[in-house]
């Protein structure tokens, strides 16, 4: 059995380094904060690939099936009878291997730091907010209860928050940041409401239970849900569909995908970690946990995840094609595979091998993690190397940084799907899941994979060959400091290590959607065009960029409207910025804010100012005439005398 | 006809309005006095009045007389104790000029 | 007519013509002439209903006291030969529009109203039982009323030295 | 333990704090009373458990009664249960972190302490008193040295800040006045005894005039929409200290009201008024959010956001299930604390830059660390931050909404969740513009926070920190509290369609 004591720890390590450094940091390790949290999150790594083997080869398997296993719970907060919020940690094949991912990228990250922030006023800071964003990720990765994921899902909204407006007196990065956490906070409303409607329907919180009264077609609780429904949509579908904004929000689904390429603006080992390794995966994984109820009771729900996925991918690769900034550029392609995830489980089936879209999905998480960590730490070397993010300022490169170029080269093997990289494996599988279940998906996912060949390679000959531009050296002697020395180093190769190798792991014998084995097959019939395909996109990119030329120019020129278009992101941006502030804040909050201080703050007033005014008119009766009021208390006598007499009998 | 209960209670209601009367239209003090006598005598009339023809066993009427008139003189001692503080500070006793108590 | 109802009507003549005089005449020291003669008719009237004691303390109280002091005042406080400042016209019709109306209106219940006599043995108001009955403690005496009354003359006579003292000039040290 | 000492602590207090001669032994004194009503607070709470522990399952707790107008049955009757408890809690925290961040008060020390403290005692004494006469008498204690607070040590447009929430909250207590009178004289006894009249049935037409002139009196106090256009003049007239305590303690009298008198005593005036007060609840949350982001003034714009988070009070009370009503007691204390500490902190911003308007300001985060980080802390509470008390209330009076199946309150909490995308947006545009960005010139010298800010700052957090990272302990508190108001809601059945 899996002991509880080492998983635990595997987050509250982090948590530890985090609140050592975030209250004492500042103080008493000013410099070897790094090596603390280091050491802290090395000891999870380890902890993590030890549960990792024990679940996956000594006891996660019980008559075939990988168990999912509760080895602790805490009741946190009870609502009502049934429904409470507790905090557990629940153990199956996809939350062991995003530990395993989780903890490695983010170690890799944590030594690459140790030589990128080096040098930093605020660097205890920069360990303390990855502490907190490694443990609110790995909380996330074991929630038990559906509920409790969307408290480390804020959590880490907000590590990434305070890690893109890191650099506090840039005002782009504070823009970047805030944009990061309402959009995403917006997609949270979405998957709070879902979690609401789940959880009226099933009356419970917990994942095991959740998914079991929703999938079994007996239960109450699913007919129930099916029966009430809204807009003549289910109850459950409409759940589902909102749990889905909310996955899509933080894994930058179109249309809920203006924050990512902003959030560039933290610093780039940052970018490696959250915005393309682990949090932006966070939908894709909120999925997969939910999938037997999205596959089995929702199919409709689940075709939605598969176009928004595929729409995603598609719109992501060809903005990456026009963008300059080679982080942009890297977080449209994020944005563009994560989209494949998403795709490849709208396009699966629960169980056997009909569920290959669910593996292949996980398969692609995994290896995507690492190419995609690898490619934002090279892209960080660069730039540290450079000081500039565009594209324009680089060239030649591959003399001065050598291993980075190679490390970079083998992920852009990897992205494009080149055999025997990774990706060529994980991509090769969802394809195949796709033909097999909606063409319609399968040519938008095979055109994206000829784009994402070509603007990945289009990156590449842009930074490492082609004209050195001497401008870009004259800001400081930086060819003294290098590649930025072993602990830079070190992660790229360990990641260009798995990058090249991961695809070889026997994915399905570990993640299926039912839990049972699944034999890879390999169809090489099938991957002949993918490939194909990619290998054009690879040399269309030489062709255009490998040398100084004009043809881009010529290429954008002949193209202009979709260029223009795809350059300025289809001005979804525009359009966000239009909503927000024409008509949120002006035809909103504007009008509400005159509102209340005109009319209802001006009525009370206008009782208070009546009042006075009432009391001015009437203190006039008060004359001091003693005469007047003798007449009126006479009068008011008769009066008072006539009504007794005659009206009141 | 032998006057009685009606005819006196007559004279004193009128007697009683032309006291009112001369308390609305007078504006110097001491005859605003006057009237208040007039009304004040008025009462006195009612009281010995019910007391001879309504409740001859009692007698009354006949003390809230003698008290009203014991008040009366005190009452008009202070009235007049303060008409003439009011002339020192105001050189008039005019009604209209004695106003300062309001609002 | 007997003479008794002569003697009643000119008494009763008396007290209201004087009375109006009294509140209409400009000449404030006839006004207080006029306020004499309608007390003393007044007085007439106790005489007529034979109760002698009231009708003594209204000649000696009102007569002899109150419309001295009045007159007294009127020395103090009035020029001679000043004419009362006149009333607005308006305020003098719609007093006596209010009076009458308030005259109607009280005479109109009178008329409706008819008084019974008990039919107990009549008591004298004699001096005697007047006196007696004043300064009785038993159930029909008025010993605390009269004392009542007798505190509420101190506090008038104190009240009256008080107001009428003349405020001394404040010396600015 | 005898809870009469909650009353008498601070009387004595302030009566030592008038017999001081100058300005230094009157902080100490009183810095020493908040202190002991701290500890005395906690024994209650200790106490309290270990009560419950030992099996005492009596409604109230620690119970006492001194009958002090017999002829009309008006007692001393004072009492605890768990939600009693957790004001009290409340009071005790907002209390000592208002004297430690008034310590710099110059203008008339004595009097300002010794307002302060008597208004803790109005506050103590409302929140244990069983005797609705009594209560309403702490509850006019607890008002009328706001009015001085403000109309003295306030600042800006003071007077008519002070004359504004002062008679808004008479008229608030005028109506509770009339509404108790009404029950008192309705029931079949007739008491003030809020356990007696618990037990008696008022009759309905009573319930139908007087519940909404009780919780409408009380929602005064609670910013209830359209009566909470004092909140923003006051809090942003009042001194740091006052806007803590109007905030901190004296909105959630009005809360406490609307659910221990109004709602307990009248069920089926609640439940027959539920979707009125639902409404009001969910246009004060969305229009104080909206309002709010129009603010520009720091005060202003917490104000204003306290009107929307009290709003999820009222919500939880008018959706009247057990979850909610709890959630509304958890949204009590979490909003006294966070507001308190973020007036606290607007507070220390301003001792140093000398302005308010969050355009003047930026870049802060560099000078001044820690209240920097103290106002993100908060900002993350308000916007309801996981592990920060604000998420816990807000999810548990949502869940609770959530659990009737009519369209209506569906409805109605959905556009309650709306809101807290709004709050995200209003309080990172003032966090971020405040704290981050270039630094001005203009604040090149600031410093940080002295001793007695951190700690006042530190015991509001610890507050905030214990109910989100742990509610389970809060939750069991305040439980059977709201069960027994639901054992006289649940079986009624008119009202709901």
């Amino acid at each position: 059995m899996p002991n509880v004591t080492y998983i635990a720890l595997i987050p509250l390590l982090p948590l530890a380094a985090f609140l050592i450094l975030g209250i004492f940091g500042r103080k008493y390790f000013k410099n070897t904060s790094g090596i603390i949290a280091t050491a802290l999150l090395l000891i999870s790594t380890l902890l993590a690939v030890y549960t990792a083997y024990g679940y996956f080869f000594e006891y996660g398997k019980v008559d075939g099936i990988y168990q999912k296993l509760i080895p602790l719970k805490y009741t946190w907060l009870q609502f009502s009878e049934g429904v409470s919020i507790d905090m557990g940690i629940i153990i199956d094949p996809i939350s062991v291997m995003m530990l395993v991912v989780v903890t490695f990228i983010s170690l890799m990250v944590h030594i690459y730091s140790l030589g990128y922030m080096k040098g930093d006023d605020r660097f205890p800071t920069y360990y303390a907010f990855l502490g907190l964003f490694t443990f609110s990720m790995l909380g996330l990765i074991i929630s038990s209860n559906i509920f409790q994921i969307y408290i480390f899902w804020e959590l880490v909204g907000v590590s990434s928050f305070l890690l893109i407006g890191y650099y506090y007196d840039k005002p782009s990065a504070v823009a970047a940041c805030k944009k990061a956490f309402i959009v995403t906070r917006f997609a949270d409303v979405g998957f709070l409401i879902g979690i609401l409607i789940l959880s009226f329907y099933s009356n419970t919180l917990d994942f095991n239970k959740l998914i079991e009264r929703l999938t079994t077609p007996e239960s109450n609780e699913l007919k129930n849900a099916v029966a009430a429904s809204f807009l003549g949509i289910s109850a459950l579908t409409w759940g589902l569909v909102l749990v889905f904004i909310g996955g899509a929000g933080k894994s930058a689904m179109f249309p809920l995908h203006i924050w990512l390429p902003d959030a560039m603006e933290g610093p780039t080992p940052v970018s490696a970690l959250i915005h393309a390794a682990t949090m932006v995966v966070a939908g894709v994984f909120l999925v997969a946990r939910l999938f037997p109820v999205f596959s089995i009771s929702s199919p409709n729900a689940l075709s939605l995840v598969g176009y928004v996925g595929a729409i995603s991918a598609l719109i992501a690769a060809v903005i990456a094609c026009t963008q300059t900034d080679i982080k942009r550029v890297l977080a449209y392609s994020t944005m563009s595979q994560i989209g494949y995830m998403m795709f490849a489980l709208g396009v699966s089936k629960y169980g056997g091998e009909d569920g290959l879209g669910y593996t292949a999905s996980m398969f692609h998480l995994f290896t995507h993690a690492i190419f995609k960590a690898l490619l934002f730490l090279g892209a960080g070397a660069v730039i540290h190397y450079i000081h500039s993010n565009e594209m324009k300022d680089m060239g030649g490169l591959r003399k001065y940084l050598p291993i980075t170029h190679i490390t970079f080269l083998i992920a852009c093997l990897a992205i494009s799907g080149v055999p025997p990289f990774a990706g060529f494996f994980s991509k090769e599988e969802i394809l195949l899941a796709a033909y097999q279940n909606n063409k319609t998906i399968y040519w938008v996912a095979l055109i994206t994979s000829g784009l994402t060949s070509f603007y990945m390679f289009r990156l590449y000959f842009s930074i490492f060959w082609g004209r050195t531009r001497p401008s870009s050296f004259k800001r400081d002697c930086d060819e003294v400091k290098g590649e930025g020395g072993f602990v830079m180093m070190l992660p790229l190769v360990l990641l260009a290590f798995g990058a090249a190798t991961a695809g070889f792991i026997p994915f399905g014998h570990f993640i299926s959607s039912d839990r049972i084995t699944l034999e890879n097959k390999f169809h090489l019939m099938f991957s002949i065009s993918p490939v194909a395909l990619g290998l054009t996109g690879i040399i269309i990119a030489m062709w255009m960029y490998k040398k100084e030329n004009n043809k881009p120019e010529k290429f954008a020129a002949m193209s202009s409207g979709l260029y223009k278009a795809a350059y300025h992101k289809f001005y979804i941006d525009e359009i966000y910025i239009f909503i927000t502030q024409k008509i949120i804040f002006n035809l909103i909050a504007r009008p509400t804010a005159w509102f209340d201080k005109n009319i209802v703050d001006g009525m009370i007033n206008a009782t208070g100012e009546g009042t006075k005014e009432i009391s001015e008119k009437i203190k006039t009766f008060q004359s001091g005439k003693i005469q007047q009021y003798a007449i009126c208390f006479l009068v008011g006598l008769i009066s008072l005398a006539l009504l007794f007499i005659y009206v009141w009998k | 006809m032998q006057p009685g209960l009606y005819h006196i209670l007559f004279i004193s209601t009128v007697l009683f309005f032309i006291g009112v009367f001369g308390f609305f239209t007078r504006r110097n003090l001491v005859t605003m006095l006057m009237s208040i006598e007039l009304i004040l005598n008025s009462v006195n009339l009612n009281f010995i009045t019910f007391n001879k023809y309504v409740w001859p066993n009692k007698l009354d009427g006949l003390f809230f007389t003698i008290f009203v008139i014991a008040i009366a003189a005190a009452e008009a001692a202070v009235a007049i104790a303060i008409i003439i503080n009011l002339y020192r500070t105001h050189q008039s006793i005019d009604v209209e000029n004695a106003e300062e108590m309001k609002f | 007519m007997s003479g008794s109802t002569i003697i009643f009507y000119l008494l009763a003549a008396l007290t209201l013509v004087s009375g109006l005089l009294s509140v209409i005449t400009r000449i404030i020291f006839r006004a207080a002439i006029y306020l004499l003669f309608s007390l003393i008719g007044i007085a007439g009237i106790y005489f007529w209903l034979q109760y002698e004691f009231i009708a003594a303390v209204q000649i000696v109280v009102y007569v002899g006291g109150i419309v001295v002091l009045i007159i007294f005042s009127i020395f103090l406080t009035q020029q001679a030969g000043e004419l009362l400042p006149k009333q607005k016209l308006g305020r003098q019709l719609f007093s006596a529009l209010a009076a009458f109306c308030g005259l109607a209106l009280v005479m109109l219940q009178l008329v409706q109203h008819t008084f019974t006599t008990t039919s107990n043995t009549p008591i004298e108001p004699t001096v005697a039982n007047i006196g007696a009955q004043m300064l009785g403690i038993d159930q029909n005496g008025f010993a605390l009323p009269f004392e009542v009354v007798s505190i509420l003359l101190l506090a008038a006579l104190i009240g009256c030295i008080v107001i009428a003292l003349k405020s001394k000039p404040e010396n600015n040290l | 333990m005898n809870i009469t000492l909650l009353i008498l602590l601070p009387l004595l207090t302030a009566i030592v704090i008038l017999l001081m001669q100058n300005a230094t032994q009157v902080k100490w004194v009183s810095m020493m009373g908040a202190t002991l009503q701290f500890v005395l607070a906690f024994v209650l709470l200790f106490s309290f458990y270990k009560e419950r522990q030992l099996g005492n399952t009596s409604q109230m707790l620690f119970e006492l009664k001194y009958n002090w107008f017999p002829s009309w049955n008006i007692s001393f009757h004072f009492g605890v249960d768990g939600i009693s408890v957790a004001m009290i809690m409340l009071t005790a925290f907002v209390v000592i972190a208002g004297v430690l961040v008034s310590w710099n008060v110059t203008k008339m020390t004595k009097e300002f302490y010794f307002l302060l403290i008597l208004l803790s005692m109005g506050a103590y004494g409302f929140f244990i008193s069983l005797d609705l006469f009594i209560l309403f008498f702490f509850l006019e204690i607890a008002v009328i040295p706001k009015y001085l607070l403000i109309g003295i040590w306030g600042s800006g447009k003071k007077e008519y800040s002070a004359n504004k929430l002062a008679l808004m909250l008479m008229g608030g207590s005028a109506l509770v006045l009339v509404g108790l009178l009404g029950v008192y004289f309705s029931a079949s006894i007739h008491s003030f005894d809020l356990i007696t009249l618990s037990l008696l049935h008022i009759p309905i037409q009573t319930q139908l005039i007087c519940f909404p002139l009780l919780f409408v009196g009380f929602g005064v106090f609670t910013a209830l929409f359209p009566f909470h256009t004092w909140v923003p003049d006051g809090h942003s007239s009042a001194p740091t200290a006052g806007s803590m305590f109007l905030a901190g303690i004296s909105m959630k009298l009005g809360g406490y009201g609307c659910l221990r008198v109004a709602t307990y005593i009248m069920p089926e005036g609640a439940k027959e008024y539920a979707s009125i007060i639902i409404l009001l609840s969910v246009i004060a949350i969305l229009y104080g959010a909206f309002a709010t982001m129009m603010q520009k003034d720091l005060k202003y714009i917490n104000a204003y956001s306290s009107v929307s988070h009290c709003g999820f009070v009222i919500l939880g009370i008018g959706m009247l299930t057990k979850t909610s009503i709890i959630g509304s007691v958890m949204q009590m204390v979490s909003h006294g604390l966070m507001t308190a500490l973020f007036f606290a902190v607007i507070g220390m911003i301003y001792e140093r830059t000398h302005t308010r308007q969050v355009s003047e300001m930026g870049g802060l985060l560099k000078r001044m660390p820690f209240i920097s980080t103290v106002l993100f802390i908060v900002g993350l509470c308000s916007l309801g931050l996981p592990g920060l008390s604000g998420f816990i209330a807000e999810m548990t009076i949502f869940m609770g909404s959530w659990q009737h199946p009519d369209t209506f309150r569906r409805v109605a909490t959905i556009l309650a969740c709306l809101s807290i995308v709004v709050t995200a947006v209003y309080i990172l545009r003032a966090v971020t513009k405040i704290s981050m960005g270039p630094l001005k010139d203009e604040f090149k010298n600031l410093t940080d926070a002295t001793w007695n800010e951190k700690l006042a700052a530190l015991i509001l957090i610890a507050g905030i920190l214990a109910i989100g990272v742990a509610p389970f302990w809060f939750n069991d508190l305040v439980s059977p509290g709201a069960e027994i108001i639901m054992q006289k809601i649940s079986p009624i059945t008119i009202g709901i369609k």
